[in-house]
């Protein structure tokens, strides 16, 4: 039950070892997905044909690696150029957010929560088709009405970025709102007392304040955006993010590109978040 | 001339929550370089008042001058006055130095000034070279000592302190209560000190101030709120007491007999207002006022006398007490354990004697109480 | 600051939630509701009316994958719960300090890749030319290749596994939150193993149960790619038919209705879900 | 000019897009897709965010009709001289809507079988897909050709039915409780040219429905698996270019269809994708091998027997959907 | 015969968290009816040794009897014993009947049965008819009341306490103190209490053990301790004390003369052991032994004497202190404010005289100090 509280050996051992399975199941498939990244055989499944870097380096069809696929390449970086503008909108929007919620009182708080929150239990799916129809109904109308073209409001890079923020900004709001929850506010009042105006007092003391949640909430941001399917392939036009051409991809059956695509995906993943928690962990 | 002029004035000032009436037109002046208290039980609007004074809330009436000139329209952050927060509300994200450097930026003072400043108010409470260090990395009393060099290298008219020892524990803040009046005495500063414990109050003050549900009950120092309390509040509040309720059933100018229901009779003295024959009163007498004895003629000569069986012997070293079970009404009485080696095998169901005089037997109209 | 300068305030921070609430939450709903109720009635010809619905109720196929995608996405909330909550009890009750930090760290890790790449993973273990069946062969327990793909258990090996992390995390907060003095006082007074899970650790780590689950169920009952890729030929998704319809049926009326419904069925799940626990979406979810 | 290409895979291969944009200095970016979601795309965008669309020539008048996607042709653009004359014409016709023509013909190929003659060497039509001998290894697409091939194969005419939606249904009706009761043969309906083509070569299907150029690609890998003509005929295709209505790079796009269809470029085309297209002389340049596959699938009486898709009438789409639908959610 | 029975017997129990030994060899017995505490500073191993009888902590050595039965192998849900947890424990997701009801369902007592024992523990604790309450309605005596009443309705052997009082604030922790005395001599179980409050450990119990650094200094009443302290520590531990280093000039039996560094000469006893001449020693002279007078002969009898002036008057009501600095040399001596009238007016940099006896200045050799 809890270290303080003995239980049979037996069931100790069962227990971890059931802890040790799950683990193992939580790692297997990304561990597969690694290991096939190496294989020299044109279909990441066994027999195991051998060791190669092709799949990252090669310059050949069939055997084109990752760095020399435009389409990938080009791929990932409209994927971080999304990831960048739907992490800049749901911090920034997720901050004011939190204030509101946070420090304000006002009619239809708890109404507007509420509905704050709806984007975690709306499916993605559902995101995307009634974005999708809202804005050509908009375009359709603005068109007919001024005979000019809204592009931007047609499936593309702006209403994928759009869709994304549509939920990701819940989770912004939500984990910055939990930092700003822990603040004392006599912090503030003390600036105020030492002299400083009341937008100093938040510049200087609340945003340092925020930053490990800021920081936080960039990170998940950019990694749900980088994830994100279900929302974005309805919003999608002819610049595709990283999952939609994998997706692509894997429809025509797979290659070892794919793993090792996900491979470098794992490894910035990893990247991202030990950063994350280095920020976080150096002020809490 | 200067002398003339009051660090703080405090003119009728109120303040409503909605219906609510938190502080009541409340009136004190503070003279320079004064340690003035506000003593008070949880609640009664302490807290509220400080806040008017620092600029936080906005009296709903009243005005409040410091140094003579008015503050209502003065936002806090141009007061001169400085606050040392319940739980200090040091910066996290910065060490000692830029703490207390904090106010000084804002001034715009020159940087090189700053740090020269900062080391000689360190200096002066007893932090030489803690710059440096993180907030983090101090005990709880070097934290006390920051925040209230945080405000004093502002040199501030009145440095306000909102219960700042609440927070520490209870060895600390014996130990704190002293240094913090030691700090006051050097800095030569008027400071304005909020607690709920008498004890902070009445070790520290120049000045207490006693509220109770917004309003100020008595304004004196310690030995006055002790000895010469002016509300039945006052005497209840400030140190311990055994309190009983009666009816005056004769009154000789402030001289008084009381019966109490139990049917125990005490000579009294009115402590506050004329009392008539059958006005209802609350009666207060301090454990250390009462005199024991072993034998009835111990305490013979006394106005009040009273026997029965200990009840219980609460040993405390010095602050012993010993709690007594009349035999005649079966209430309890509170009498402080002489420091004499006479009262050492005292036990429990042995019988004893006390007695009091009538001049420590205060009573106050029992109405007063409930507002 | 005085009354008209917090007004403003109010007024600056609210306005980012309104257009965020209003343009990308409402209006877009309101737009699929109204799509929905126009009925194709010829070439570019609509009229008002509930024949998409009508559609949905008499064709049994379509019910029928509503209420399988439902009962499934259940069935994998169920299952991530039995799965993840000793694990998640494990990491925040039997382990301390930096061996739980790793522990936790080691469950998000997983999910530092998107779902495509997990699922791809699944496909390479599960597939007839794939390591599990090739295990077996090796250690004898097969004698041809076996085909682990393309089936429902399949599907609910990768919803489960998707979904982890959101049943992990809010469960080893909720745990990590329990005194263990709670459970102490619980054995003093004679508690044994069963009364405490029953009477204390289950009771309170019930808000973070009813978000995670809410948080699975929605994951499911919403996902896509997992049923794609890893179900079999008879596998149909209600988001599956959504899809279709939008993008190879170009019939966004039909879709919208389809949208609607699940929108419907999912809100009355979790709805339930809340009632039955007496739980909020406030306290579950805004935490 | 960037061209933002919506084609099929195949038909753009890395190494005619270099020489294009060597040769007229634009850029193209190519997104793969299919028949439905190119029509599903170039709806949800009304026509926008694509420069040039690659939709078979069945598929385009009756998407023009519903959604209004494309803009005419302007044929002053286009060389006619390189195409193959019967094609252009026939593929004018049928995408021709309300006077104006909407697509000109690129590629142009069958679907079939695709048959590892070793393993299946009784699959000859597409009904023979559900024999027990090839029980749980076949594959083929639940999408609109295999209903027209089974119903072909079960002895019906679709396509003259196209106009008549109560026969049509009716054609419908039993080629669905065919594929439903085919169902357990099959191993996975596949979606992807590249994915059925693993499937075959790693053995774990042996008979499938599926285009012609995959039958002939394995074929160069493995001698036993090739494409077989079913006995009630090829189901013939001509994919197209057309103009998504609100193209921004129009030139680009007729630059790069009078590119590709020069012969040369025409020959690399087939090489990648394997089918030969409407160049004119596009196929001297391609290889004998190729060729040979070709003549080996394609004896005369089975050129003859190819029935090419006549324009699908908008709104057909619907119910076959609901058929596939079925199919699929049958157990 | 079962009165020879001790409730708790522990021999030698110690514990080692690795190479730390938190608790070592510690050895004691609690009579039935006792309330015994265990007094030490944070981090002395009070919370080790409770949760090694309640059985949450095995012992690396040493065993441990309740009512003279071993308890080792007897899991923690299986002794005797109850404990009342520091922040009490109470389940939140119980009303109070289900939370006193708990240990009694676990035992399959009758439904009728549990109401009808819940509710007359409620009574007892004097908290009739609360069982349907929430606990979070209860203020915070009324949890202590609770937790203790979910404790005896069991009629456990022992019932262990680990700072209870911890948690609540000044006032309500004085009025427990007395609250929880009464409610031990109701029951009239076992105590064993934990704190690290020494007015706590003095009011209460019958029995104090002192520890320290994992083992017991001394056990005994709180008067042993208070006024015979066999140790350094306990005599600085407990109550107040003033405190002066010095080394040994003279010794004669338990008899010293002893100087400090400052120059300062003392007149004291040999509190523990024996002292010679050169021993550095620690000596403890508690405030209330130290008496005050306003001219030299009042103190002149005395075998300590001083002068100094006043540096500041703790005026705290009966608990009043003054603190003088010694002319001589220059530390600072703490002196109890008598409660005669004599000093009333005692203000700082007045001069005063102050003296004490041999007998009341306790000598600890310094080295036993450092361990
Ligand atoms: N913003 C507010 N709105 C409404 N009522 C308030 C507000 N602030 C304080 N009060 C009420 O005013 C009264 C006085 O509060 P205040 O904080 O001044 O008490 P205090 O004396 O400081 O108490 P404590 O010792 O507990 O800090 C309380 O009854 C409190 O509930
Ligand atoms: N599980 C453990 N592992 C290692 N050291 C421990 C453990 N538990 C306690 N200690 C150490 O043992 C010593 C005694 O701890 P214990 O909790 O018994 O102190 P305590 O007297 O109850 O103090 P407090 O008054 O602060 O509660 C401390 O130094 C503590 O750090
Ligand atoms: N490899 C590319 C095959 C393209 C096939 N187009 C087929 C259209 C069938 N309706
Ligand atoms: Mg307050
Ligand atoms: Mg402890």
């Amino acid at each position: 039950m809890i270290p303080t509280i003995r239980q049979s050996p037996l069931f100790r051992w069962t227990y971890r070892a059931y802890v040790l399975a799950f683990f193992i199941y939580l790692a297997l498939p990304l561990a597969v997905v690694c290991v096939f990244a190496f294989n020299d055989s044109l279909f990441p499944s066994l027999p195991w044909q051998g060791f190669t870097w092709d799949w990252f380096i090669g310059t050949e069809r069939p055997r084109l690696g990752v760095f020399n696929e435009r389409p990938i390449i080009r791929s990932i970086w409209t994927s971080a150029f999304v990831a960048v503008w739907v992490a800049v909108l749901s911090v920034a929007v997720g901050t004011t957010n939190a204030f509101l919620f946070v420090r304000h009182q006002f009619r239809f708080k708890n109404g507007l929560y509420v509905l704050m929150l709806l984007p975690l239990v709306i499916p993605g799916i559902i995101l995307g088709i009634s974005i999708l129809v809202a804005s050509n109904t908009l375009a359709n109308t603005l068109e007919d009405a001024t005979g000019m073209w809204f592009d931007s409001l047609r499936p593309g890079l702006p209403l994928v970025i759009l869709g994304q923020f549509s939920f990701i900004a819940t989770f912004a709001t939500l984990v910055i709102s939990a930092r700003l929850e822990k603040f004392d506010r006599s912090l503030e009042e003390a600036a105020l007392n030492l002299g400083a105006t009341p937008l100093g007092a938040v510049w200087a003391i609340t945003i340092p304040f925020l930053f490990p949640a800021i920081a936080g909430a960039t990170v998940v941001a950019i990694l749900m955006s980088f994830e994100n399917f279900n929302t974005t392939l309805m919003l999608v036009g002819s610049d595709a993010p990283l999952t939609i051409t994998m997706f692509d991809r894997l429809k025509e059956g797979s290659t070892p590109v794919l793993n090792a695509v996900s491979l470098l995906l794992m490894v910035a993943s990893a990247a991202l978040g030990l950063v994350s928690l280095l920020l976080q962990g150096r002020k809490d | 001339m200067a002398e003339a002029v009051n660090d703080l004035d405090c003119r009728d000032i109120s303040k409503n929550f909605a219906a609510f009436k938190a502080v009541r037109d409340v009136s004190f002046s503070v003279p320079p370089g004064t340690f003035f208290s506000i003593l008070g039980p949880s609640g009664c609007g302490k807290t509220t008042l400080l806040r008017m004074i620092a600029g936080f809330l906005e009296p709903t009436s009243g005005d409040l001058l410091i140094k003579g000139r008015s503050m209502l329209d003065v936002p806090p952050n141009k007061r001169p006055v400085s606050m040392v927060f319940q739980h200090l509300a040091l910066f996290p994200m910065m060490n000692v130095a830029a703490n207390i450097g904090f106010g000084l930026r804002r001034r715009g003072v020159a940087k090189a000034e700053i740090s020269k400043r900062v080391e000689a108010v360190l200096e002066r409470v007893g932090l030489p070279g803690a710059g440096p260090r993180g907030v983090d990395e101090l005990s709880g009393g070097q934290k006390q000592r920051v925040a209230i060099a945080r405000c004093m290298v502002l040199e501030p008219d009145v440095l306000l302190l909102d219960e700042p020892l609440g927070a520490l524990d209870l060895k600390l803040r014996e130990h704190m209560k002293i240094e913090l009046k030691q700090l006051q005495w050097e800095f030569n500063t008027t400071f304005v000190y909020i607690t709920h414990d008498q004890s902070e109050a009445l070790v520290m003050s120049d000045q207490i101030a006693v509220m109770n549900h917004g309003v100020f009950e008595q304004v004196g120092t310690a030995r006055d709120l002790y000895y010469n309390p002016e509300t039945a509040f006052v005497a209840g509040f400030v140190g311990e007491s055994n309190r009983f309720a009666g009816k005056v059933e004769e009154a000789n100018g402030t001289a008084l007999k009381v019966r109490t229901p139990g049917g125990f009779a005490l000579s009294g003295t009115a402590a506050a207002g004329s009392l008539g024959v059958g006005d209802a009163v609350e009666v207060f007498v301090r454990p250390e006022a009462v005199r024991l004895s072993h034998a009835a003629d111990g305490v013979a000569g006394q106005p009040n006398v009273s026997s029965g069986v200990v009840d219980s012997v609460l040993f405390n070293g010095a602050n012993s007490r010993v709690l007594i079970r009349d035999a005649a009404t079966g209430g309890e009485i509170d009498v402080a354990l002489p420091q004499t080696g006479e009262f050492h095998s005292l036990k429990r169901d042995d019988t004893v004697h006390v007695g009091w005089d009538a001049g420590q037997t205060l009573c106050f109209a029992a109405a007063e109480q409930g507002r | 600051m005085n009354a008209s300068g917090k007004r403003l305030t109010l007024i600056l921070l609210m306005a980012p939630l309104f257009i965020w609430l209003v343009a990308l939450i409402v209006i877009p709903h309101i737009e699929i509701l109204y799509v929905s109720l126009r009925e194709k009635v010829g070439v570019r010809e609509y009229e008002f009316g509930l024949a998409n619905y009508m559609v949905f109720f008499n064709e049994p196929l379509y019910w029928n994958t509503f209420m399988r995608t439902a009962v499934m996405s259940i069935l994998a909330t169920a299952l991530t719960l039995l799965i993840g909550f000793p694990v998640s009890y494990y990491i925040a009750k039997l382990t301390r300090g930096r061996s739980k930090t790793i522990l936790f760290l080691l469950c998000l890790i997983p999910f530092w890749v998107s779902e495509l790449v997990r699922t791809y993973g699944w496909m390479i273990l599960l597939r007839e030319s794939g390591l599990v069946s090739g295990f077996l062969q090796y250690i004898g327990l097969a004698s041809e290749p076996i085909e682990f793909l393309y089936n429902d258990a399949a599907i609910m090996v990768g919803l489960v596994y998707t979904s982890m992390l959101f049943m992990v995390v809010p469960l080893v907060t909720t745990l990590d939150s329990l005194d263990d003095s709670m459970i102490e006082a619980a054995y003093d007074l004679g508690g044994g193993g069963v009364s405490v899970w029953r009477e204390i650790v289950i009771p309170h780590a019930m808000p973070g149960i009813v978000s995670g689950c809410i948080i699975v169920f929605m994951l499911s009952l919403g996902n896509y790619l997992t049923p794609i890729l890893l179900g079999g030929k008879d596998s149909l998704w209600f988001t599956g038919l959504i899809y279709s319809q939008f993008i190879t049926r170009f019939n966004w009326e039909l879709g919208a209705a389809f949208g609607m419904l699940l929108l419907v069925l999912s809100s009355t799940i979790v709805w339930a879900g809340l009632k039955l626990s007496g739980q909020t979406l406030t306290r579950t979810m805004g935490r | 000019d960037t061209l933002r290409l919506l084609t099929w895979g195949g038909y753009a291969p890395e190494n005619l897009i270099e020489k294009f944009e060597a040769e007229t200095g634009h850029t193209v970016e190519v997104t793969l897709s299919n028949n439905e979601e190119m029509i599903a795309k170039l709806r949800a965008t009304d026509g926008g965010g694509f420069d040039l669309a690659q939709p078979s020539q069945d598929r385009i008048a009756g998407a023009q009709a519903e959604f209004g996607i494309y803009k005419p042709i302007d044929l002053s653009k286009v060389d006619a001289a390189l195409f193959i004359p019967s094609m252009l014409e026939a593929t004018k016709g049928n995408t021709t809507y309300d006077g104006e023509v909407y697509g000109v013909p690129h590629v142009w190929g069958t679907s079939g079988l695709v048959v590892n003659t070793a393993a299946a060497p009784g699959v000859k039509d597409y009904v023979d897909l559900c024999s027990d001998d090839v029980a749980g290894k076949v594959s083929y697409r639940l999408k609109r050709p295999t209903l027209i091939g089974f119903a072909f194969s079960m002895g019906l005419d679709p396509f003259a039915a196209y106009n008549d939606e109560a026969a049509y249904k009716d054609i419908l009706s039993k080629v669905e409780e065919k594929l439903i009761s085919c169902k357990p043969n099959v191993k996975t309906y596949w979606t992807g040219g590249d994915e059925i083509t693993n499937l075959l070569r790693s053995g774990e299907v042996v008979a499938a429905m599926a285009w012609d150029t995959g039958g002939w690609k394995l074929n160069a890998e493995n001698a036993d698996i090739t494409f077989v003509a079913p006995t009630s005929g090829a189901l013939g295709w001509i994919d197209t270019f057309a103009l998504p209505k609100r193209g921004r790079a129009d030139q680009a796009a007729y630059d790069w269809i009078n590119f590709v269809m020069k012969p040369e470029n025409a020959a690399l085309v087939t090489e990648s994708a394997g089918n030969f297209t409407a160049s004119k002389g596009g196929d001297a340049d391609v290889n004998a091998e190729l060729k040979a596959r070709y003549q080996k699938s394609f004896p005369q009486e089975a050129i003859d027997n190819i029935k090419w898709y006549p324009p699908v009438p908008a709104g057909l789409e619907a119910l076959e959907g609901a058929v596939l639908d079925r199919v699929n959610a049958a157990n």
